[in-house]
């Protein structure tokens, strides 16, 4: 019962993760993409780590799971923030 | 089933490596070959845990992509975004587009050659199965190693000498890239995202080479991987505007990266004198002798690695308005003495000769 | 008594952790950790002299799983070589540099060299020897870079990239070697080696990676700038010891551990290219515009003539006319390595003087500075192999052995290159002895100078008349 | 299992060739050095595929090893040559 469930939460991140490189590819300009990326890509690893929770022997490797995922949300928000700013300011200059 | 699973996930994989590789190595553009090669070295992370080999997919991401992509997007952000094609100091004289055209293709065919004669012996090298005997002599001895490992008891044991000279070679390298010159004017600070992001962000990664650090006896972990995180933790720290990144100044700067070294040779020399070969660690102590090893080996690379990014000598806050220190070894009398107007330099004298006693005016 | 072996290696190391941390006291240090390194070398020579090889296990493991350092005739030569040039360029040094900030960065780069090239000669590991020759390659360009001008930047930015492609072939070949045979260790191999694919095309590798780092004739084009433009005392250990380490692991892999896979084709094509080296670079020294390129060059030739040992060893029989070919081949990397050290700090004392070291306007330097120009001629007459210097015992030997395999290309390509050198040499002697109107006062710069005549003095006459045990260590290991 | 080794060997080998290519025709300095990055990371994968003893068996210790010491030479050895084209970039007279 619980592959089930996990192997049905890895297939549907899986998706979000298709549903994110297709709008790489797809999207007109920088900030949909970059939009596109960060929302599916976390979202997909969160359904990912859920997934792999459920398969993890012990607790403290699902709680290095979770701490990862963490740490790619905040670095993924931040940097998508810095590409953001940086392509405004070259906008507004030139 | 499961076979040609891995079978297709180990294709998949090749490909993505090779077409990286290719991509990386094919564009006109400097900054997206940089971008590509730190794709490439990530996915490489991945291929080194396909094949079961943790330590180095760790050591891979944090220096293969991370640090290695962070110095060469410090050292594109510096060049101006000229294509390839204008580039000038190339090797080969031959500017006009034949000769280019011919080099061109004998050095692919001289590649072709090689990559077939290399997969070529390497496939009879792989066909006779080597024999297995270092691998089970590792297992044997891994008991008397001190750590449990595998690894690391080669790393830090076994073959420590070879830790020892690659140490040496990261001490080269950054008192070559000191005496170069002062250091990279340094980066504004990127916005108070980046700051509260750096804010929490340093001290988890201090915490998880310290782990790591720890860890590297009985998984895969140690050294260099602590080592690199904590380096990345000074480039987080340097990106956030902070100049000195908490390192310390000229003579404690210079013990911390001759730790690793230093504390090798100490050990090594040590056990010299008591009668054992050169590390031979005593089985009791190897351990507590490892993890001391290691510790200075984190601090040493992690200095090195950060201040390789730095690209010199961090300006020390103590400056005064002209960014003059009074200690004779500051960035500001390096520069001066790096064009010294004797060494060298044709001076303008009369009959090629110039009184040799106004010379020793030391 | 094997310790030794180790702290040949560690002592240079502390004595450059101690000078970065000390840099008041560099000088000093510097001198008293040379006097040790020399002092340990000569120990280890008459050790080896008495019972032939011996072998230090690293760690207490046995060779297959640990590193071994071993030390035979040839190798406890080549470190003997290292240390008196190394210490009598440190003299030199501590008066080339005048600024305590330039000595400050020097020193601790230097002695990082010296361990790397006692840890290179010492190493009977594959894996070992490559991280030796990154450190090596490494320090060297740091060294180079020390120049400070845009030429010495760029030939320094240069031989790193060579140095670093050549290491990376070299490692190509040691990866081979594991997947083929399991181990690392050379003895161990030169036990195991059978010909096959797998054998031939790490050989290959691995030889193309060293002769990258020898600077053989096609792939020498680094060389003359990178030695060209470094401060004196560093091109002079770059030319007589840095580029002949490479060699001496390109004649331990074919003479020792893949010997019986050497073929009489494989030796000629290194032969040809050795001989390709001597007229090309005496040609390109005798037309060199400074006193540095020429040397630079002439480097570039007299490791010529090492490789053409290769072909006449390999049509020679084990046996007494091969022992003494073999005792030629490193007399001569001798001589080689002690005359154009003094050679490159006699033309350092020079540049320093002149502030310049054009060939042509060398006007009055025999007048200026007779010692120095006495100590380029010792050079000269060791460059050139005249009679008391021990190249001409070296030629000597190459020619009678090219002789008796009756290899006569070999012999007309040596005297083609000893009067090419005979011509540069005197070239630059014509220059200096010019007919300066009024005399000059002489100069005397003691702490320079010493070093430069001590050097040429060991390649004329040292090794010229006292060469006999040369041959005596090489029968010990061979 | 053997045909996973030999996939990532064989691979190693074109990739080495492909590091060996960019260095010797690339003019740009960046580009020879990522070259010769890709070129060590070739022949990494050379050893690594020789250390996988299939999915079963434990990898020997000893090539991983190795690899681990290569990737810090490789990195040192980028940031001096960084380092020496950065100080080049900035010499005046650098034509």
């Amino acid at each position: 019962m619980i592959d089930v469930i996990s192997s049905l939460l890895i297939v549907s991140g899986l998706g979000f993760y298709l549903a994110g490189s297709v709008g790489l590819l797809r999207l007109p300009d920088l900030y949909s993409r970059l939009h596109a990326l960060t929302k599916a890509d976390n979202l997909g690893l969160g359904l990912l780590t859920a997934g792999l929770i459920l398969q993890a022997q012990d607790l403290f490797i699902a709680i290095k799971l979770t701490l990862i995922w963490l740490a790619v949300l905040a670095a993924s928000a931040a940097s998508a923030h810095l590409i953001a700013q940086h392509a405004r300011r070259r906008e507004t200059r030139t | 089933m499961n076979t040609t699973a891995v079978l297709v996930f180990d294709i998949l994989l090749v490909l993505s490596l090779l077409s990286l590789a290719v991509a990386t190595l094919a564009t006109r553009d400097a900054h997206r070959s940089v971008i590509l090669f730190m794709a490439f070295g990530l996915v490489l992370a991945l291929a080194w845990g396909r094949l079961m080999a943790p330590d180095v997919a760790l050591a891979e991401a944090a220096i293969g992509a991370g640090l290695s992509g962070a110095l060469l997007l410090a050292a594109v952000r510096e060049q101006p975004r000229q294509t390839l094609t204008a580039d000038t100091n190339a090797v080969h004289s031959g500017n006009d587009a034949g000769l280019k055209v011919i080099l061109q293709s004998v050095a692919t065919l001289l590649c072709v050659g090689l990559a077939a004669t290399l997969s070529w012996a390497l496939a009879h090298a792989l066909q006779s199965a080597p024999s297995n005997a270092l691998a089970q002599a590792v297992q044997e001895n891994l008991a008397t190693s001190g750590v449990s490992n595998p690894v690391t008891a080669v790393l830090l044991n076994f073959r420590a000498y070879d830790t020892l000279l690659e140490l040496a070679v990261l001490l080269t390298a950054i008192l070559g890239i000191f005496a170069l010159g002062p250091a990279r004017p340094g980066y504004r600070s990127a916005g108070p995202v980046f700051d509260s992001l750096a804010h929490w962000l340093v001290p988890v990664l201090i915490l998880t080479a310290g782990y790591l650090l720890w860890v590297g006896a009985q998984a895969p972990g140690g050294a260099f991987q602590a080592g690199a995180i904590l380096a990345a933790a000074g480039v987080v720290l340097q990106l956030s505007g902070q100049r000195t990144l908490g390192l310390p100044q000229e003579r404690t700067l210079h013990i911390v990266i001759a730790a690793g070294v230093g504390m090798f040779l100490l050990v090594g020399l040590s056990l010299l004198f008591l009668g054992r070969p050169f590390l031979g660690y005593p089985p009791a102590w190897a351990s507590a002798l490892i993890l001391l090893i290691e510790t200075a080996a984190m601090l040493a690379i992690a200095a090195t690695l950060a201040l390789a990014f730095l690209g010199g000598r961090p300006q020390s806050p103590r400056l005064n308005a002209t960014g003059e220190k009074p200690a004779a070894l500051s960035t500001g009398t390096l520069r001066a003495a790096m064009h010294p107007v004797r060494s060298g330099t044709d001076a303008d004298t009369n009959s090629g000769y110039r009184n040799s006693s106004n010379e020793q005016k030391q | 008594m094997a310790d030794m072996l180790i702290w040949l290696v560690a002592t240079p190391l502390v004595g450059a952790l101690v000078t970065l941390v000390l840099p008041r006291q560099a000088t000093a240090l510097v001198n008293l950790t040379a006097v040790a390194t020399t002092a340990i070398a000569f120990t280890l020579l008459y050790q080896v002299e008495k019972q032939g090889a011996l072998d230090y296990e690293i760690g207490g493991w046995t060779a297959g799983l640990g590193i071994a350092l071993r030390a035979d005739g040839l190798s406890a030569m080549l470190l003997i070589m290292t240390a008196l040039v190394v210490t009598a360029a440190s003299v030199y040094a501590s008066a080339y540099f005048r600024q305590l900030s330039e000595r400050a960065r020097f020193w601790p780069l230097w002695l990082l060299l010296w361990s790397s090239l006692n840890a290179l000669l010492l190493s009977g590991d594959l894996f070992n020897i490559y991280v030796t020759l990154e450190l090596l390659g490494l320090s060297a360009v740091a060294l180079t870079s020390l120049g400070g001008k845009t030429a010495a930047l760029q030939a320094a930015l240069r031989y790193l990239q060579v140095g670093l492609l050549g290491s990376m072939l070299f490692l190509a070949g040691v990866s081979l070697i594991y997947a083929g045979y399991g181990t690392l260790d050379l003895s161990t191999l030169a036990s195991m080696v059978v010909p096959g694919p797998v054998a031939w095309m790490a050989l290959a590798l691995m030889t193309a990676g060293l002769l990258l780092k020898t600077a053989l004739f096609p792939l020498h084009f680094w060389l003359p700038p990178a030695h060209g433009s470094a401060p004196a005392p560093v091109s002079a250990v770059l030319s007589a010891l840095v580029v002949k380490a490479a060699f001496y692991l390109v004649l331990r892999l074919w003479l020792d551990v893949f010997a019986d896979l050497v073929t009489p084709a494989a030796s000629n094509i290194l032969g040809i290219l050795g001989g390709g080296a001597i007229l090309w670079g005496s040609w390109r020294a005798l037309r060199a515009e400074r006193l540095k390129l020429l040397a630079a060059y002439s480097t570039v030739a007299q490791l010529g003539y090492l490789f053409l040992f290769f072909p006449v060893l390999q049509a020679l029989p084990p046996g007494s006319a091969r022992d003494s070919a073999l005792g030629g081949l490193v007399i001569l990397a001798l001589t080689h390595g002690f005359a154009k050290a003094g050679l490159f700090l006699a033309i350092g004392i020079i540049q320093q003087r002149a502030g310049h070291d054009r060939i042509r306007e060398l006007d009055g330097t025999a007048q200026r500075l007779p010692a120095t120009t006495f100590a380029i001629a010792l050079g000269g007459v060791a460059l050139i192999g005249l009679p008391p210097s021990g190249a001409f015992l070296g030629k000597w030997q190459l020619i009678s052995a090219a002789f008796a395999t009756g290899q006569w290309l070999w012999v007309l390509i040596v005297v083609a290159g000893s009067l090419l050198a005979a011509a540069y040499m005197f070239r630059v002697l014509g220059h200096a002895f010019g007919n300066q109107a009024y005399p000059q006062r002489a100069v005397t710069v003691a702490r320079e100078e010493w070093p430069a005549l001590i050097l040429t003095g060991i390649a004329v006459i040292g090794l010229g008349l006292a060469g006999a045990p040369v041959w005596q260590l090489m029968g010990s290991n061979a | 299992m053997m045909t996973a080794q030999w996939l990532y060997g064989i691979t190693g080998c074109l990739i080495v060739a492909l590091g060996l290519r960019t260095a010797l025709l690339h003019t740009l300095l960046l580009q020879r050095v990522i070259g010769i990055n890709i070129m060590g990371a070739g022949v990494f994968l050379v050893l690594i595929a020789v250390a996988y003893r299939g999915p079963g068996e434990a990898p020997d210790p000893v090539p991983q090893a190795l690899v681990l010491t290569g990737i810090v030479v490789a990195v040192s050895a980028t940031a001096l040559a960084l380092a020496l084209a950065r100080r080049l970039a900035a010499e005046p007279d650098n034509g």
